[in-house]
């Protein structure tokens, strides 16, 4: 049969990949090959250089940055979920106590990061500049009442330095790894407003019609791969 | 465009100057013995011993082998005991520091294997103890040697503390990382880059000058 | 002073075992100016290395002062090598230091006070002629400045025991001169025990009570400086003095030599004698005696430990009958003769 | 849960091996001409040439001194030429190797510099070229510290490959990494990181051995 | 074949400027053997190696063989130091090659093939007794062994030209005659032009045609070998000259010296000559014309360039008359006399 290679980025999604791996042999008779990448740009690079097929590792609003800047010819060809964000603590039990000078921990992948930095100010703890789209860096703080010493980290390191500072943001990614339930979030991302952060994945804009990424959009949707999401990553939405 | 981010490359310089002078203290400050300790445990020196030397060396190759963001993890509760806390700038330096000790320490066992054996025999012909022919031969002998250590170290460690950027430190390779490479912002990346490779070159340049300084 | 008993050492090499030394036994009194001389390779620097234990010997025992070395500890051999002074002949000067800190080093390792050290590096620097390069480093001297700044450093600490290896080999016969001195003033002040090694024979015969030769990693000679000039056993020996007395007839007079005594033919004489009275007798008595002419045409006539030595090569002429008698009674005088040959006429060089 | 593993294992540390080999090999190749070329042009040498030295010194730090996620990405244009394509083992070994000569040049350098000048001296003397004295004198007398070098080299590699799965390669590090670090599964992790630092030994190992028996 | 005209160097310190030579104007004839002495530090090894360029003079010109090398480009240079053989005074030996590729070097250089390497490699090895060291590195030979394989290299290439910067410094009195002789045999063979340095008075005397002295960067006396051993102008030639005949009294005699002539003591007399027939006159001429008994102390009689020369010290007793008369008698014949004192009776050493 065919093989179509597919990029993601390192993490918990490597398991749902072998899901769908599964999948894709038994009902196209499709060889998913999945290229683990440990960076957030070269996935697009490779793709729009016909490295790799497809990959599915990027929200909708990370993609348009990266075609607006890099002028990649990609398009999207399905949604997965939406990893709803939210922030968690093992210091305090509620959002308003967070106090004066407190730390708080962002990821630093420019799109988890913007995402993070509105979502603390949809909680109404920083202020950002107006029309700053939707991947913001901290650079982008134009209020900090509380002196918040927002510290972006790798994603990965985030859940590990819980302990240190008075909240984290996490990406559902790393909730469990970081011993946290979704439950225990002291503020979520409303998944209703998050459009721009659905996953999708995503082929070059001259291959989207091809009948391979349309099954690869329907195993990505399927009720294996979404149990086994949800299972790994408590609380994702599926965005289809 | 430039002037907005002056302040952060103001920052991210000072940062990377903190982080590779206070890590490449350390390295200096454990590696230097570590090295010493390779040096004079080994074939034909003073104090041979074989079983300390393989386990020495093996330690310290170990040290050189672990990726450097395993390590990160590995020294968490370390790098918090003795900052306080495992992330920023300062948590950066404990890791790079751990990282560059056996670096350190295998460029100059290097550099003292080079000395001549004649010397340190007519040292021990003095009486003199194996301290004394540490301190008064090998170390005198070997200053040129470690001083292109040292620049290798110091050009390392400012490569290496881009790696900072991980654990939520700053520096200019991480600013050439975040703000430059990741937010598709060529502009703010190169202006990272430059001071990046000034600060690589300038300490190239002393260290080079200091190595010609202290060679007789 | 210095006892060595049974000393062995091999060198492991890919080639096999090399024996540098095959069982040394050696013994040098307090106060004595002792040589060790022999070929190049013989295993000199090797023997001198074992004294202060750097080359530890694969067998036998060093004592120094009734001290078996080779039984101590590291802490108490340390402490007996202060007292030994070492001279080696690849100076091991440390490159990253002056002539003036490198001379200072034995005493920093002492642990002498700074103002002593001063005072006694410029007072070696002086007598060693190198107090304008107090400040040089190695690679900025001359090779026999380099040996002379190797020569005040082992002096440093004032040791009781001295090991020289070929100090004197880089350097010109005046300087030469002015160390074997200082050598001898200090073996004379201080009472130190001196063992050097050397291949030059004047070396020997200026300074030297007693010396060995060595050969193939044994010693086949050991005996008083006249001892060895006047009477040397061993072939290495017999080589050795021949090479420092250097006689050796020009070749232009070798090649016309004839063997057999004939009528008109001058015989050319190899005379060699030890202790007093002989020169008067050859000469004089020669001459008054048997009414005979001499030519000296190569003579060293020294004086080694207050004892004239020397060898002479002359060639007489006057009536064959006395020649002979002047022979025998030379012989009989205790005085070596050998005819090396005859030649006519009397031997002008520039012929 | 060991034998699941166990051919990810295996991939890895062929993945490895090869990476290391191939980077390292280049870096030989590449770099020791550069060390060469430093050494010869710098002051008292017989291409004494300050202007060159300068800019090939500089060249060579600049290439340390970028963080290898740019150089990574700077050179994709360059690693597609060599290779063909920008992802996977094969793509970072382009970059590993870029990175790895100008630290291995600046490393041998270091060794070529202790040699003594009287040996350039008596080569000179004989009438010899300076390719000859370079073939001759210059590499035979390194050789110990070329070995010593190339284990440094090596070694640093097998850590620094760990970096190859940043374009989708792979590696017992980016394996470290990815079970170890990203998802948190220490077993997995462990596995990769015993056999990599089993690995990197035995690179010290016989380097250590190579470096003894060209030593005399 | 090698002309050296107005040679200046300076070395540049953090100490200043160091003037090594100050001036130096030399010619060395085609086939000559040229000896440079001095004392340590007086610039010798430095002239030498400005003679290749090693050292490249701060002003002057080198002249060899009628080519300008201060002028030549790099590439011709190189061609004109494949026919200069040099021996440096650290040796520079390669320490990763053994005692054969050491000496194979100077072939590979020029090209020559596998055999032919070999074969000559062999011969020299043989030739300086350093067959069994054939697969030895240096650290594993002796200072004496390390010389010799230094000597074969720069003998390895058939040289026109050779530079010898104290080349037997470490060898003993044998091997170091053995060396001489090979360099003396190469000079009349193949006409090689050797220049040498060496302190060793005895090498000059053994195989120098002419000789240079050197005092603080200066030449400050040359001349044949002759000349300067008999007639001796700069302090500096002197004083090495006297050392390389070490006369001096012992000291017990030394101090016992009167200076007044008195009735019963005997003159010693300080007797210096070049040239033939001298030895005969003194000795034949003084016993028998002026029947004095003649005591030589000490004596150095030695042919140098085929002409003896000689210093003698001697006690003479006679009737005092005839002691005055055949003292002025050697005066008369050329022979340089001096009384040194008086001492009385007969002088026993070991009195
Ligand atoms: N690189 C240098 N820098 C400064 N001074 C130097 C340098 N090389 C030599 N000299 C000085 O120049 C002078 C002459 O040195 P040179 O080596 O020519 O002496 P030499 O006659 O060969 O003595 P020796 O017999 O001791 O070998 C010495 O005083 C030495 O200190
Ligand atoms: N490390 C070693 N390995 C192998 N052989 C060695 C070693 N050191 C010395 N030798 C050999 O031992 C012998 C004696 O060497 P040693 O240095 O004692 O000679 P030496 O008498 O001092 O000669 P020289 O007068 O030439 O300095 C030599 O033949 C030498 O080759
Ligand atoms: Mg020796
Ligand atoms: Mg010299």
């Amino acid at each position: 049969g065919e093989t179509i290679k597919v990029g993601i980025t390192a993490g918990p999604s490597v398991k749902v990949l072998e899901v769908a791996q599964k999948l894709a042999k038994e009902k196209y008779d499709l060889t998913l090959k999945v290229i683990t990448f440990g960076d957030y740009q070269i996935p697009n690079e490779a793709l729009n250089a016909g490295d790799i097929d497809a990959n599915i590792f990027q929200t909708i609003s990370f993609l348009e940055q990266a075609k607006l800047k890099k002028g990649y010819k990609l398009a999207i060809v399905g949604n997965t979920f939406i990893y709803p964000m939210a922030v968690y603590s093992r210091k305090i039990k509620n959002i308003s106590e967070i106090g004066d000078k407190a730390t708080i921990v962002i990821p630093n992948d420019a799109s988890n990061q913007g995402r993070a930095l509105i979502l603390l100010q949809t909680a109404g703890l920083i202020k950002l500049k107006d029309g700053v789209g939707e991947i913001p860096n901290p650079k982008d703080i134009i209020s900090n009442p509380k002196h918040l010493d927002i510290k972006s980290v790798d994603a990965a390191q985030a859940a590990r330095s819980a302990l240190d500072v008075t909240a984290v943001v996490l990406n559902n990614d790393f909730v469990t790894n970081a011993g946290f339930k979704p439950s225990e979030a002291l503020f979520k991302e409303n998944p209703k407003t998050a459009k721009p952060y659905i996953n999708v994945i995503v082929v070059k804009e001259s291959e989207k019609e091809k009948k391979v990424f349309q099954n690869l959009k329907s195993i990505m949707n399927s009720d294996e791969v979404r149990k086994k999401t949800e299972e790994l990553f408590p609380g994702a939405v599926p965005a289809w | 465009m430039f002037l907005e981010t002056l302040s952060t490359l103001l920052d991210s310089t000072l940062a990377t100057i903190y982080m590779v002078l206070v890590a490449g203290l350390s390295a200096f400050i454990f590696g230097l013995p570590i090295a010493i300790a390779l040096t004079v445990t080994s074939k034909g020196m003073f104090y041979e011993n074989p079983v300390i030397h393989k386990i020495l060396s093996s330690i310290v190759t170990i040290g050189r082998s672990v990726p450097f963001v395993i390590l990160m993890v590995a020294i968490i509760p370390f790098t918090r005991f003795i900052v306080g806390t495992s992330i920023g700038t300062a948590a950066a330096m404990v890791p790079l520091s751990v990282a560059a000790i056996p670096f350190f320490a295998r460029i100059v066992e290097g550099k003292l294997a080079t000395i001549n054996r004649g010397l340190i025999e007519a040292a021990q012909a003095m009486g003199s103890s194996p301290m004394q022919i540490i301190r008064k031969v090998l170390l005198p002998e070997a200053i040129p040697g470690i001083a292109n250590a040292c620049t290798i170290l110091f050009v390392s460690l400012t490569e290496y503390s881009a790696m900072a950027g991980a654990v939520g430190g700053s520096g200019l390779g991480n600013m050439a990382i975040q703000y430059g490479y990741y937010q598709f912002n060529t502009p703010v990346m190169m202006q990272a880059l430059v001071t990046l490779v000034a600060l690589v070159l300038f300490i190239q340049f002393v260290g080079d000058f200091i190595t010609r300084k202290v060679s007789h | 002073m210095i006892k060595l008993i049974g000393i062995k050492k091999y060198f492991k090499t890919k080639l096999g075992i090399s024996h540098a030394l095959k069982g040394i036994d050696l013994e040098v009194s307090k106060g004595e100016i002792f040589g060790i001389i022999g070929k190049s390779g013989a295993g000199k620097s090797t023997l001198l290395r074992t004294v202060n234990l750097l080359e530890r010997p694969s067998e036998g025992e060093v004592i120094l002062d009734g001290v078996s070395l080779t039984s101590l500890k590291e802490v108490d051999l340390r402490k007996q090598r202060r007292n030994i002074g070492m001279i080696f002949q690849h100076f091991n000067l440390l490159s990253s230091a002056t002539t003036f800190k490198n001379v200072a080093l034995p005493l920093e390792f002492a642990g002498v006070d700074k103002k002593e050290i001063n005072e006694r590096v410029k007072y070696l620097l002086e007598v060693t002629g190198l107090s304008d390069k107090e400040n040089h480093y190695p690679h900025q001297l001359s090779g026999g400045q380099k040996q002379r700044v190797a020569i005040a450093r082992s002096l440093a600490s004032n040791p009781k025991v001295l090991l020289c290896d070929e100090a004197t080999s880089a350097l010109d016969p005046e300087t030469t001169k002015s160390i074997l001195e200082l050598l001898k003033e200090i073996n004379k002040k201080f009472g130190v025990t001196i063992l050097l090694i050397t291949h030059e024979m004047e070396v020997v015969k200026t300074i030297c009570d007693r010396v060995a030769v060595i050969e193939n990693g044994q010693i086949v000679e050991s005996s008083s400086m006249v001892e060895m000039f006047s009477n040397p056993k061993a072939n290495v020996t017999k080589a050795l003095v021949r090479s420092a007395f250097h006689i050796s007839l020009p070749e232009s007079i070798e090649k016309n030599l004839i063997q057999i005594p004939t009528e008109g033919l001058n015989p050319i004489l190899k005379i060699s004698f030890v202790g007093d009275v002989a020169t008067e007798t050859i000469i004089s008595d020669l001459v008054m005696k048997f009414g005979l002419r001499i030519n000296i045409l190569q003579a060293h006539i020294d004086v080694v430990s207050n004892s004239p030595i020397g060898i002479m090569l002359c060639q007489v002429s006057g009536v064959q009958e006395q020649i002979n008698l002047g022979i025998e009674f030379l012989s009989n005088s205790n005085i070596k003769t050998e005819v090396l040959g005859y030649v006519s006429g009397n031997i002008k060089y520039t012929a």
